[in-house]
């Protein structure tokens, strides 16, 4: 079930990949990994780390609320049924937020990593999830920041991702802050905040303001600023991501994602659900 | 003692007004029936705390039964935003209680210790939370005197928990995501359990993961297979994907969303 | 990664002076073998956490390796008290922390929460726990300006839990009497484990409670049979009475308690 | 192996039992009953009331930290064997102190009972296990209050029993003061606290203060006053309790506590390690 049958460019397919494949090589072995809800694209990451350099990970899945080792292939919707029987722990989110989040955040071991997509994101790293337009009478409702408050607020290094690089994400001025960015040159340090987006890779700058340290190949300078709300740094050091590796595209093509979940998360809301229609049907042994 | 009832039973003892909490995560162990059974009523004004809402949350403001939502997220995953919560934001129809995983744990954990808060570090004031939360009330710490923030204590008029599987005492078994369930009886006047199968105590006892929420704290026990549906519930029923975006097509319009309200409720009963 | 080592080489890490947690409950699953160890380095000055102490936390003290204690009971259960400790609050040789069973309960829950402190309610003021712990401190709550008392956040430098069972990666399965065990690593700089047998993942995962205790808060798995005697540990080991009557009853003299603590540290090595 | 063997008096034993039948009694159905460490002597009468009228109550034992229904033989500290395998629940307590506990004293249901064994209580209903003498050098250090501080200052009515009425059990003053008492004649209410000795029952009366209301029978008041180192105060409706019926006994000795362990309380500290040792070479096999 080729997605060349949506509107889905091959070219933005293509980012995504190196956007999952970017994420994963971000990620160190050992590393305490927190998977959101529905967050297909880090999920896919995850599982590629474990994969390959980083077997010893464990992973927090809400899907089943779980501490889990090991890989898994990623489903619609029924992830839980691959998590919980395999398990090793199962948790309530009174220990996940009084005791296991406190505990590696702010005690420091293991290495929490976890990636977030905000709906905005402004120069230092901040975020919102939780409205367009004034507070009160929304333009756009945003579903809500769950833990990014908690979360951004506490950890020493914060992941973003976006698989959508646009003027409307990027923006100079966030209508709300759900999610702390760079606390500032003198508190803060490089790289506090990472984001990673469809045409390349930004981290916190020596000044607090977020700098690109990696384009993705086959992008230009001028395509990023175009899609960016905000004047933006260079670093001195930008780099190009290198590409997918055949066996990490094997790896995500075969094992981890075979059906292609991770560009769900590109797609604009009426055509991913035409496309999770079609998926479902396919699933369910009609043609495509 | 014998705890089961049916739901029209168990639903009545709500009242208009109640500030009820809703178990389960998104779209995973959600209380449907029961809330399709609290929008069939219908009642109204509810004070809707769910940790993360979806279906059962977005279903009950669309049948005009919340006043108040206290959450951290609400929407149907991948599916997309849930629409009746959006619209209502925008609309200003609904008050929204800006909640995050943090304050949502700390308030329903002070309310089980019985204490009026609990203390949370400073921090979150990095953010722009705590002008929508006023109730949110920066203090010094009377030991280090660092700026600290005080979480109120969260008490529930009723807890609506469909879970895996009970016996008639109320004991219950839940498998996998545990969201923030296994507090919610303890700090609610009412508890309803709807469950997808009644079974012996010992059959219970054998379960994975045994008995998480001790009968004493359940008030009611209400037989509910396919309770959750279209969410899942494990390992009976898996989440059905297409029955969430027929709900997401239905809000699309008032005639499409009476009919699958309708339709819903029905196949309910 | 492989966290297993021999008890020596564990016990070595702590440090003289160290704020010590002991898991397990009087007589129950209590860390003896691990206990003795330090007793022969001979580790000095421990200040000792244990929400109620018995053997292993009165031998310790026979053997001058505690300055403070702080827990909510330290005896023997029926043999009677703990006759070291005992001894030393009547010569005043050691630091009391007079703790109840809520405030080192609150005290653990701040330290993993990494909040400086949790509320209690003002009520304990009727009796005379204050005087003796003037850092609980008295203040109003900022919510409702009624009398509370703030009980201080309390971080471990080293946590020894005798277990059912780990694996070689630390994770832990206790059955029973949990205590607060599953807090202890949380809030320690070094956890050591003793494990009365070593088993893979996939067994200790099959076993009843499976894993209480996630790996990676855990530093160092000492396999130690038999390391919870004459205390029990469940399923494999009942409770020794006549072992603790013997100890008991070797604390009446200098010589028969040196007598006992060679030949009970012999039959550990 | 019979207690006539000790010099335990046949009297004493009578008492003891006959605290064991009223504490059963003041158990209603559907209570959570919390059993203490080493303590016998409740643990017999929450096994009695559920072989008779209250087979509802759930226990809360330490010896394995579980919830349990049903009801055990009692052992000499193999609890945990019965309790852990058939629990329905397993606790840490964590749990315990900062959701049942509060959950159960201050939201009220079902009914908390618990009976606690103080070493001093003052006329107030007071007790102090914390020490004898000054409190930085005691003449005695006891073992601790557990607990009790806790509950004593949370529930609305509250248990104490002591198996000695004597006036070092019952003093005008105590040296520390470890549970809190009745709160005064208004803030608290009549039988706020029940003291049961193996001479009689006490209750907070109006003033506050202990009063006698029920009495063992075959004691006399001289006997109980000459035993107690405050002025009592007497109950108007002053009655004698009850002795235990013939299948309450039957019950205590063949189902509950065949091997009388609930004496062992009643004894001073050399006699029941005495008593200890004679029972375990009973159970392994010796002669007594």
């Amino acid at each position: 079930m080729a997605w060349t049958e949506t509107n889905f460019s091959p070219r933005h397919a293509q980012q995504i990949d190196q956007m999952v494949i970017a994420m994963a090589r971000l990620i160190q072995d050992g590393d305490f990994l927190a998977e959101g809800i529905g967050t297909f694209l880090p999920t896919a990451a995850y599982m590629l780390a474990k994969h390959t350099h980083a077997p010893q990970c464990t992973s927090l899945c809400p899907n089943g609320n779980t501490l889990m080792p090991g890989t898994r292939t990623l489903t619609l919707g029924h992830d839980e049924f691959a998590t919980i029987p395999n398990a090793s722990v199962w948790l309530d989110y009174v220990q996940i937020n009084l005791m296991l989040m406190p505990t590696i955040f702010l005690g420091g071991s293991p290495r929490w990593t976890e990636f977030m997509r905000p709906a905005q994101i402004d120069p230092m790293g901040a975020s919102n999830n939780v409205c367009i337009g004034d507070y009160a009478r929304p333009v756009v409702r945003l579903p809500g920041a769950a833990g990014i408050p908690d979360a951004s607020t506490a950890a020493k290094r914060f992941y973003y991702y976006t698989p959508r690089h646009t003027k409307q994400v990027f923006v100079e001025k966030l209508d709300f802050c759900s999610g702390a960015g760079h606390p500032g040159d003198k508190a803060g340090r490089p790289e506090h905040v990472v984001v990673l987006s469809n045409l390349c890779i930004m981290a916190s700058g020596p000044s607090g303001r977020l700098q690109v340290t990696h384009m993705h190949p086959d992008v230009t300078r001028e395509e990023i600023e175009s899609n960016t709300g905000f004047a933006l740094d260079w670093a001195a050091s930008l780099q190009t991501n290198p590409p997918p590796s055949k066996d990490e595209l094997a790896l995500l093509n075969e094992l981890v994602d075979p059906d292609g979940l991770r560009y769900l998360e590109a797609l604009n809301s009426g055509a991913r659900r035409d496309r999770l229609r079609q998926l479902l049907r396919h699933k369910a042994g009609d043609t495509p | 003692m014998d705890k089961r009832t049916d739901m029209q039973t168990a639903i009545a003892l709500v009242q208009d007004g109640d500030r009820v909490a809703l178990g389960g995560m998104t779209l995973y162990r959600r209380p449907v029936a029961a809330a399709l059974a609290l929008a069939a009523r219908p009642k109204r004004d509810l004070e809707v705390v769910t940790f993360t809402g979806g279906i059962e949350t977005d279903l009950l403001i669309g049948a005009g039964c919340v006043s108040t939502l206290r959450s951290c997220y609400t929407g149907l995953e991948i599916v997309g935003f849930a629409p009746h919560y959006t619209q209502a934001a925008h609309n200003g129809s609904i008050t929204l209680v800006e909640e995050t995983e943090y304050t949502l744990s700390y308030a329903l954990q002070a309310a089980s210790m019985r204490v009026p808060f609990l203390p949370m570090l400073g921090s979150l004031a990095r953010t722009d939370m705590l002008q929508v939360r006023p109730d949110l009330k920066r203090f010094k710490c009377p030991i280090t005197a660092e700026d600290l923030i005080a979480v109120p204590s969260l008490a529930l008029d009723v807890a609506i928990i469909h879970v895996t599987a009970a016996d008639s005492a109320g004991n219950c078994n839940m498998q996998g995501q545990l969201a923030l369930d296994p507090y919610l009886p303890t700090v609610a006047k009412l508890t309803i359990v709807t469950a997808e199968q009644i079974v012996d105590t010992e059959e219970l006892m054998a379960m994975r993961g045994g008995i998480q929420i001790p009968g004493m704290f359940v008030s009611h026990v209400v037989p509910a297979k396919d309770g959750s549906l279209p969410t899942s519930c494990f390992p009976t029923n898996k989440l059905d994907l297409s029955g969430i975006l027929d709900y997401a097509d239905s809000c699309k319009s008032p005639e499409a969303w009476q009919q699958w309200l309708t339709v819903a409720t029905e196949a309910y009963q």
